[in-house]
């Protein structure tokens, strides 16, 4: 038993991915190089999408690696890099340690309080299943889609839109 | 395997990431945070729509939805940054303060 | 003619608007001409009203309702009884003399017609306090003649000392007057009624006040008040108005300054008719002081006191019409003690034969300043030859006023202090001999150094016109022969005041007490000739009393006193309630509002600009409400 | 769910969202026109999106009152509440974009502005009818990145952009803090769908009350921020002074008005089960809101800042009835709360525009959006002073203006929920705010104007749009009966 | 007539827009529509005046319209408010004082020639909103009035005042609008009480109008305070309220500061206006409201009221004689005889009432008339300050002689107005406060003082020799003079006029607070 949970493989894994999402984040937010900063938060945003794929969600993992891990990281790096002189300096002054103890005692309360709802809260039993629905997630997650969130999906399509054009507005040099 | 780790590890992951958008002092690093709150969210969903009693997508769904939405701001955030950065030149938080009182 | 009276006060008021719409046009004998005949005519009416009371006695009340007030109806209207029929008398009589006399006085003076207006102003507001048949009306025109004193004695306006004493008469009356509206006030609510028969009747069925008595159960006063406590503490309200009024001690301190004012005023307002209304009023109320005794013994005593009190004073002034006034002063206070002690006829006779003796001295007085223009005694001297008319009327008032027999004074004067005497009070009777000793003392002094001697000025003084001399005889006549309607042994006044029968106590003549009191005045003469009829003795007489002297120069130090007491705490107070307002009241409400915009101030620099700041005051607000919505689930 | 799913036909959705599909396609319509047309023409494309925005508008309106459309299939619901929130966006969309047309004028936006806010509009709107949690968000978003662009669209003026990455960040956190506080709804109720999430609640109170707290808590929270409710309503001055003023305007409206509907939908429908918990939570929050909103005014120099203070104090009045209705003693209630609130948003929306229409006038003249800017505005031009005398007076809340009535409306929910000490304070913040509104006042009519004396010319089109707002404004102050009327009649789906 | 106080109230707003439509520079015709604008209201004021019929106790001349309706505001009871005019006793005459100062405020502002066109129109509109707050019949129609008195008040104080004007015109809105916020708060509880009593008595009692049990309708409201007892512990709430309201409103110590500075910094025509109608307002509200609507509220704290009053009297009249300036003087001077209403209604007495109402209408009148007065004087001099004055009765006889006709009439002297009204306050208040009273009475003595005393300093003594050569009044300041003056000595002399409208309703609350 390890925290009051069967030791299984799930379990390991699950604990590995913890392990990996908290570290990272946490050197996310105190290093101050910014290449080592970039792979710490590949190795979240991976870690995140070990979980889903964990929870059975491979679809979601898969787009979350490719967005996340992909897309938005190296997005980061290249701002990073255009709105810095050069890579290996260090990036910023850092916060206070009088402002850090006060932020992290608030949101530690915050979390706190999180957690005991959480603990306190009657989950259903455990699932032991990996997969617990019958059909490719993939399938179901493109029924949902397509039937019931169609309304959203359309909207996505116009919020990205809006972002794109939104983006090239601002970010285009003065004509 | 049961439901209340992938909570918890969520709500830690909700509270780091917005440590980091409250202290990093990089704009960049700042927007970086939030998005790691919204994951927390997601595997909050995620972890519900393989827990609930009847196991159901929308929970999926709804991160998928939110990574495209996050993807879109995280866009618009760093072309706003950029035109800051070009008005500026300082990626810095504590820069923002030409308004204030 | 009886049904005429209301015409008595009205020809004055229509004497007043005519003049105060077309006055400034007119010529001064037109504008004397009017005035003389609205009181004149008032006069004669006068004169039938009289008798016709005379025979038929007390008329009903004539009264139109007012105002609906409360439960009951102010009515407002008039009453011809014998007192007031004889009010009028000496009213009218006094005012016809004096408004002639003005003509040559006031002559040449730019505001004459304005004069004239406040004057028969005033004479109207006079009758109508006289001929009133309620208490409220008659507090109106108490106010009223309060307020013509307050015109007259400030009209020579741009003299600093005429504008402080008009103020000064005004507020002290005021005094007074408060005095007499809570007394009416009180009278009302114990009865019900404002009407004096009401009233007396009520004073006699206690059992309506005890009820209203009740009523007024919520202020802890009215817990330890008996009926007999409420009628002694009207009475006595009523009688602090009447202590204003006529200048009682301890409010006697605004008539000799009200002499800044024109002499003809002095004679008329403060000397014959309003002063002499506190008195009145006192014989008016008369069934309310006799219903206390208690009020009554006080009548006596400030009567009495201010008797000697203010004859003392008169003893060392130099100006002669302060000295007048003093006496003035001194005289209502025996009048005072003559309603005190019961004497209700001797009050009213005393009160008319020094109408008409003090008028005149004040007039003859006038006629000296309008001859000479000083009025320091010690400026004066040897008018005898020059003026013949004023000294020969002036010495008629100044034996009237020290009660040497035959003159209307010893009379009426002799008759008080008998009363006083027979009553038991044995020392009032000793403060009025002792006061009238004074009286001859200072009114001889007088008028020894004004007509005897040598002449000190430098103008040539004269007679004044016929104007002037012809008040002057008739009040000299009147101030010696007036006492002949009331002596011991043809008391005709007595009668026809008391138609029903005798009112308050009417003394026996005494011979021995006459004989004194005759004595007493030849003796103050004698003084006062062995001491200012030859020059220097009176300074050493003056240094040899000493401290007496000054207090008595001082006039006892009561203005002094009452600054230092009153008037200067008073404006120390406000000066200081002043600072509070504006600094403690005021500061507190204007911390409060800058508090407020310091509040504004530090929350607009509470937005710091810093995002992140921001951020974090937002955590704390979303731990707060989560802990707060977890306590309101019950779950914390 | 899932077995009974079907499709939506076209004409469901037309019937559905029809002014939705009207303002979002046309926001793409009117987006691929610009890029096509040259660069000259392009200035007739704000007046595309007019159109646009009448068009829809027009639809609303005439579909008004036709009962509850609940199109379950699409999580989408169609009621009297919901037209009406549509009709305050639509018509505040277009007050905003002809008060963008006259600034940009002066200021070159870029013409993209128009159709960002018909894109933004369009989320509004999908926020006042949705009921799933996905439709809401995605809504919620789409309006939150378009205003994330539109603040930060004066790429001339550094404090655009600054104070659009402000408002992302504090928006972004927002929304994280909303998603996470949803993501614990559909854990406990295993929906998305807010109808089934409300029946599922009802038997979750009993074993997952902690969790549900906590949502209730994020969901607020998340919703506070982006109403700005005092503590989280620092962002708000910052943001509104760097934003163009017709951004601005549409910051202190629009964003605040869906939000509340989103508010309205999630907290009273989905917890409503336990709402009456609530109402003294909400309480404080619009208590203090109104506190130090209009405190925090009092020092302001800037007007747009004070406005944005002003706005923070006037949620605090708009939340109120969120308060009342917990402490309803019966459904009447309920809809008078709905209805005061409602009321309220409209007059808010008419006097804030048109106050920020004014100073964008005042702004522009004279360089300067400080108070000492209006100095004897009375004497420079008259109508715009006595305009915007009546958005002040309204704002402040005195009778004959919509503020005041509105207010009132308030103030009669507050007492018939026996909260009489709510409806005093908001009476006294609002007298508290007198002090600052009549700043403004004296400067215009009292003080002698500063510098040049010229008569400012306002063009037809602002003159329009002020007049416009300002007729509204006393038009519900002076003849609410109709309107009243309206809101009688109309039904909310919860 | 039933349409007459509509006309009254509409009538000056109409001038006013009248006036706004003008070109700047024509003052003369700005000037003769501002004096029609208030003349007609006046002359029908006059006319609802004389047709009054004084049997009646209920509120005459109505006119109602629904304004509009509220649903569920009251449970599921819909509330319909109306814009509704109607007077009675009490506000017959204040509507009748209004008319009088109002027209002559116009008159005497036509000094004013500085932003003429503004100073009619806010005139006229405070003149609309005073008209409206008096002749209201209806809660919602009287706040909305007093509201709008707010405005114009504070532009008026702000624009045409003195050096510190802005100061002044920002305390004269703060208080008195949160006065008004605390009577507005008053007022609907008081709606709201009234409704749930009257839907709980509803079974056993009758109550006309039913079952709109929630009305705004003051004439209902005063129907049902006959008919029905409200609790005493919500009456002793709600009163407290009111009386909260009406001691900013009526600037009663210790909420008196604004007072006098608003007086000292404004101009005449202002003054006037704020001195001789505004300031009743918050009195009147206490006889309308809290004194006919709760009377075991004002038995509850009839005691607290008369100390209060007390302590008003006796502040007033003594900050008075240390007041360097006559505006001040005059503030507190008035916050002086407020204060004795104030006693007289705590003493719950029919005659306090009738007082109440007879002093509010003589000191607007006396107070109009000193600030006239004054005003006409510091035209001349150019100073307010009472030790720069002097003598001026020589250089200025009628208008020093006007002035001490107002402040004769202020001390209470018979024959002028302010005699009868100080007299039915003091019989009422001994009736009840015998102690408190006979302190209160000292003002008198202490008003005669100030007043005289400042009177000796300004109008007597020897001329100041600083001071410029004077004319004196002119044909356009005899006219505000003569007429106040007249209406002075006529409700002195024959208090009827007055006393014959206020009786019937004096008596009818009387009879509801068992005085």
């Amino acid at each position: 038993m390890f925290f009051g949970l069967p030791i299984t493989g799930e379990t390991i894994a699950f604990f590995l991915l913890a392990l990996i999402i908290i570290v990272s984040a946490v050197f996310m937010l105190s290093l101050t190089n910014v290449m080592h900063m970039a792979v710490s938060l590949v190795g979240v945003f991976l870690g995140v999408a070990g979980v889903f794929i964990l929870l059975g969600a491979d679809f979601v993992g898969l787009v979350q690696i490719m967005v996340y891990a992909g897309a938005i990281t190296i997005l980061m790096v290249f701002s990073l890099m255009l709105t810095h002189r050069g890579l290996g300096e260090h990036a910023v002054r850092e916060v206070g340690a009088m402002r850090g103890t006060t932020t992290f005692a608030g949101i530690a309360v915050l979390v706190a309080i999180v957690l005991y709802a959480i603990r306190n809260a009657q989950w259903p039993g455990n699932t032991t299943a990996l997969q617990p629905f019958h059909q490719s997630t993939v399938t179901l997650i493109a029924n949902a889609i397509f039937q019931q969130y169609t309304v959203p999906f359309e909207l996505v399509s116009a919020v990205l839109t809006v972002a794109l054009v939104g983006s090239v507005v601002i970010a285009r040099k003065e004509e | 395997m049961a439901l209340q780790p992938f909570l918890a590890l969520a709500a830690i992951l909700f509270g780091l990431g917005l440590y980091g958008a409250l202290t990093k002092r990089n704009l960049i690093i700042v927007l970086i945070s939030i998005e790691m709150m919204l994951n927390a969210a997601n595997i909050n969903l995620v972890a519900f729509a393989h827990f609930l009693p009847k196991p159901n997508i929308e929970g999926q769904v709804y991160a998928l939805f939110n990574i495209a939405i996050a993807a879109a701001e995280v866009a618009v955030g760093l072309a706003i940054l950029l035109s800051f950065f070009r008005t500026r030149d300082t990626s810095d938080v504590r820069d923002m303060n030409s308004m204030k009182w | 003619m009886i049904g005429l009276t209301w015409l008595v006060p009205v020809l004055p008021l229509v004497a007043y608007l005519v003049l105060l719409f077309t006055g400034k046009r007119m010529s001064e004998v037109a504008i004397t001409t009017i005035s003389v005949l609205a009181v004149l005519i008032g006069f004669v009416i006068s004169i039938t009203v009289v008798s016709s009371v005379a025979g038929h006695g007390p008329y009903a009340p004539v009264v139109y309702n007012w105002l609906t007030f409360g439960p009951t109806t102010i009515t407002m209207g008039y009453q011809v009884t014998n007192l007031n029929a004889l009010m009028l008398l000496v009213v009218t009589l006094v005012s016809t003399l004096v408004f002639l006399f003005s003509k040559s006085y006031m002559h040449g003076d730019e505001r004459f017609s304005r004069f004239y207006q406040y004057l028969n102003l005033f004479v109207f507001s006079m009758l109508g306090l006289v001929i009133t048949s309620n208490l409220l009306e008659l507090y109106i025109f108490w106010e009223l003649v309060g307020v013509c004193s307050y015109l007259l004695v400030g009209f020579w306006y741009f003299k600093p000392e005429a504008a402080v004493a008009a103020k000064k008469a005004f507020i002290v009356t005021r005094v007074g007057d408060v005095g007499l509206f809570i007394g009416v006030i009180l009278l009302y609510l114990g009865t019900g009624s404002f009407d004096f028969t009401t009233i007396f009747a009520h004073l006699h069925h206690f059992s309506s006040m005890q009820s209203a008595l009740g009523a007024m159960g919520r202020d802890a006063i009215t817990h330890l008040m008996t009926v007999q406590t409420w009628v002694t503490i009207s009475a006595l309200l009523v009688f602090v108005g009447a202590v204003g009024k006529s200048a009682q001690f301890p409010l006697h301190v605004w008539l000799p300054d009200a002499m800044e004012g024109p002499t003809p005023v002095s004679a008329l307002i403060h000397a014959a008719t309003m002063v002499a209304a506190g008195v009145y009023l006192v014989a008016r109320m008369f069934p309310l002081f006799q219903a206390s005794a208690a009020a009554s013994e006080t009548v006596a005593i400030i009567g009495g006191v201010t008797a000697i009190f203010a004859a003392s004073i008169g003893l060392t002034q130099r100006d002669i019409k302060r000295v007048i006034a003093y006496s003035t002063v001194s005289q209502l206070g025996y009048m005072m003690l003559a309603m005190g002690v019961g004497a209700y006829v001797s009050g009213m006779f005393h009160l008319m034969t020094h109408a008409f003796f003090k008028a005149l001295l004040f007039l003859a007085a006038g006629s000296v300043i309008h001859a000479i223009d000083t009025q320091d005694l010690f400026e004066m001297g040897g008018l005898r030859k020059y003026m013949p008319i004023t000294h020969a009327t002036f010495l008629a008032g100044a034996l009237a006023l020290s009660g040497i027999p035959p003159f209307a004074g010893f009379w009426s004067k002799d008759d008080i202090l008998t009363a006083a005497f027979d009553s038991g009070h044995y020392v009032l009777y000793a403060f009025g001999l002792i006061a009238a000793f004074f009286t001859a003392v200072y009114i001889f002094r007088v008028y020894f150094l004004t007509f005897s001697g040598t002449y000190k000025g430098s103008k040539h003084p004269h007679e004044g016109g016929i104007a002037m001399t012809l008040p002057l005889i008739v009040l000299g006549f009147l101030a010696t022969f007036a006492g002949f309607i009331n002596t011991p042994f043809a008391p005709l006044l007595g009668n026809f005041l008391q138609p029903n029968g005798p009112v308050g106590y009417d003394p026996p003549a005494n011979w021995g007490l006459m004989a004194i009191s005759a004595i007493t005045g030849l003796l103050g003469i004698w003084v006062a000739y062995s001491l200012y009829s030859g020059g220097k003795r009176a300074d050493a007489f003056a240094k040899r009393m000493g401290i007496l002297y000054q207090l008595s120069f001082h006039k006892w130090y009561i203005d002094e006193l009452y600054a230092a007491i009153i008037v200067l705490p008073v404006v120390t107070i406000a000066d200081g309630l002043q600072f509070v307002d504006r600094y403690i009241v005021d500061g507190a409400v204007r911390l409060l509002g800058e508090v407020g915009y310091a509040g504004g101030v530090s929350l607009k620099y509470s937005a710091d600009g810093q995002i992140q700041t921001y951020g974090l005051i937002s955590v704390f607000g979303i731990a707060i409400v989560l802990i707060v919505a977890l306590l309101i689930g019950g779950v914390l | 769910m899932g077995t009974t799913m079907h499709l939506l036909s076209f004409s469901d959705i037309w019937r559905s969202m029809g002014p939705e599909v009207i303002v979002i396609g046309g926001a793409f319509l009117i987006m691929l026109i610009e890029l096509l047309l040259p660069q000259n023409k392009r200035h007739i494309v704000p007046w595309l999106a007019v159109i646009d925005v009448i068009i829809a508008t027009f639809l609303i309106i005439s579909r008004f009152g036709g009962g509850i459309l609940v199109y379950s299939s699409a999580d989408y619901v169609v009621d009297g509440f919901s037209s009406l929130f549509k009709i305050l966006i639509l018509l505040s969309t277009f007050f905003v974009i002809l008060l963008a047309i006259v600034e940009q004028r002066k200021h070159k936006l870029p013409y993209e502005y128009s159709y960002l806010l018909l894109f933004a509009s369009g989320g509004a709107m999908i926020i006042t009818s949705g009921i799933d949690l996905v439709l809401l968000y995605v809504g919620l978003e789409l309006l939150s990145i378009a205003t994330y662009i539109l603040v930060a669209l004066n790429r001339k003026d550094g404090r655009s952009a600054e104070g659009g990455l402000k408002y992302l960040i504090v928006g972004s956190i927002a929304s994280a803090t909303i998603l996470y506080g949803l993501s614990f709804l559909y854990g406990v109720a295993g929906s998305t769908n807010l109808g089934q999430i409300a029946v599922a609640l009802q038997n979750a109170w009993t074993s997952d009350s902690a969790i549900l707290f906590v949502s209730f808590g994020l969901i607020l929270a998340g919703i506070a921020v982006k109403i700005s409710v005092v503590p989280f309503h620092l962002w708000t001055p910052d943001v509104f002074e760097g934003a163009p003023t017709p951004v601005t305007a549409y910051l202190a409206v629009i964003s605040k008005a869906a939000v509340l509907a989103f508010m309205l939908r999630i907290l009273i429908f989905a917890f409503g089960q336990k709402y009456q918990d609530w109402w003294l939570l909400i309480a404080w929050l619009s208590v203090i809101t109104m506190v130090v909103g209009n405190f925090g005014a009092l020092a302001q120099g800037n007007v747009k800042r004070l406005l944005a203070y002003s706005s923070i104090g006037q949620v605090g009045y708009l939340i109120m009835p969120f308060a009342a209705i917990g402490q309803s003693q019966n459904v009447s209630n309920m809809w008078q709360a709905l209805s005061s609130m409602m009321f309220y948003l409209f007059a808010y929306a008419l006097m804030t525009i048109g106050a920020f229409a004014v100073l964008s006038k005042v702004a522009q003249t004279r360089g300067s959006e400080q108070v000492d800017a209006f100095a004897g505005l009375y004497k420079r031009n008259p109508w715009l002073a006595v305009m915007m005398t009546i958005f002040l007076l309204s704002l402040a809340g005195l009778p004959l203006t919509g503020g005041f009535f509105g207010k009132f409306m308030i103030f009669l929910v507050a007492f018939n929920a026996g909260q009489y000490w709510l409806g005093v304070v908001l009476f006294a913040t609002s007298a508290v705010a007198f002090y600052y509104y009549f700043g403004i006042l004296k400067a215009m009519f009292v003080l002698e104007p500063v510098g040049d004396e010229e008569p400012i010319r306002a063009g037809g089109l602002l003159q329009v749009i002020v007049g416009l707002c300002a007729l509204g404004t006393l038009y519900l102050g002076l003849i609410p009966g109709p309107f009243l009327t309206v809101l009688n009649n109309v039904h909310w789906f919860g | 007539m039933e349409d007459v106080l509509l006309l009254i109230v509409v009538i000056p707003l109409i001038a006013g827009l009248f006036v706004l439509a003008m070109p700047a520079r024509s003052h003369g015709v700005i000037r003769a529509i501002g004096l029609i604008g208030a003349l007609i209201p006046a002359c029908f004021a006059l006319a609802a005046y004389l047709a009054f019929d004084q049997r009646q106790i209920n509120l005459q001349f109505p006119f109602t319209t629904t304004w509009m309706s509220i649903a569920n505001a009251y449970n599921s009871l819909t509330l319909h408010i109306n814009l509704g005019f109607g007077v009675d006793g009490i506000s017959m005459p204040l509507v009748m004082l209004v008319g009088v100062v109002s027209t002559l405020t116009m008159i005497r502002s036509f000094k004013v020639t500085e932003r003429v066109k503004s100073h009619y129109f806010w005139l006229l509109f405070l003149t609309m909103g005073m008209y409206g707050v008096f002749a209201a019949s209806g809660i919602f129609t009287f706040f909305f009035f007093l509201e709008s008195t707010l405005v114009a008040g504070y532009l008026l104080i702000n624009i045409w005042g003195g050096e510190k004007r802005h100061y002044a015109a920002t305390k004269f809105l703060i208080y008195r609008g949160l006065a008004s916020v605390v009577l507005l708060a008053g007022l609907i509880g008081l709606a709201y009480v009234y409704a749930s009593t009257a839907q709980a008595a509803s079974n056993s009692v009758f109550i006309p109008n039913a079952p709109n049990f929630l009305t705004f309708s003051i004439s209902q409201l005063l129907t049902e305070a006959q008919l029905i007892h409200i609790p005493a512990a919500s009456q002793d709430v709600l009163f407290l309220v009111f009386l909260l309201a009406v001691l900013m409103e009526e600037a009663f110590v210790p909420f008196h500061t604004w007072l006098p500075d608003t007086h000292e910094q404004s101009d005449t025509g202002t003054n006037m206006m704020i001195g001789g109608a505004l300031m009743k307002i918050g009195l009147y509200v206490m006889l309308r409201f809290a004194v006919s609507m709760l009377p075991l509220g004002l038995a509850h704290y009839a005691t607290w009221l008369a100390v209060l009053g007390l302590v008003s009297i006796l502040y007033g009249a003594i900050v008075a004689i240390a007041s360097k300036d006559w505006r001040r003087l005059i503030a507190f001077s008035s916050i002086s005889h407020m204060g004795l209403v104030l006693l007289a209604i705590g003493s719950m007495q029919e005659i306090g009432i009738q007082g109440a109402v007879f002093m509010l209408v003589s000191s607007g009148l006396l107070t109009a008339l000193l600030f006239f007065t004054v005003g006409a004087q510091a035209d001349r001099t150019g100073t307010y300050k009472i030790e720069n004055l002097g003598g001026l009765s020589k250089s200025l006889p009628v208008i020093s002689g006007v002035m001490l006709v107002a402040a004769l009439g202020s001390v209470g002297l018979p024959g002028l107005s302010g005699f009868i009204s100080e007299f039915s306050l003091f019989v009422g208040g001994f009736a009840a406060f015998p102690t408190l009273s006979a302190l209160a009475s000292l003002s008198m003595i202490l008003a005669a003082f100030y007043l005289l005393w400042a009177m000796q300093r300004t109008t007597f003594g020897p001329a100041n020799q600083a001071l410029p050569d004077m004319v004196d009044a002119d044909v356009i300041e005899y006219v505000p003079m003569v007429i106040l003056v007249a209406l002075v000595v006529l409700l002195g002399v024959f208090p009827g006029v007055l006393g014959d409208v206020v009786h019937g309703t004096a008596q009818a609350i009387a009879a509801r607070i068992g005085g």
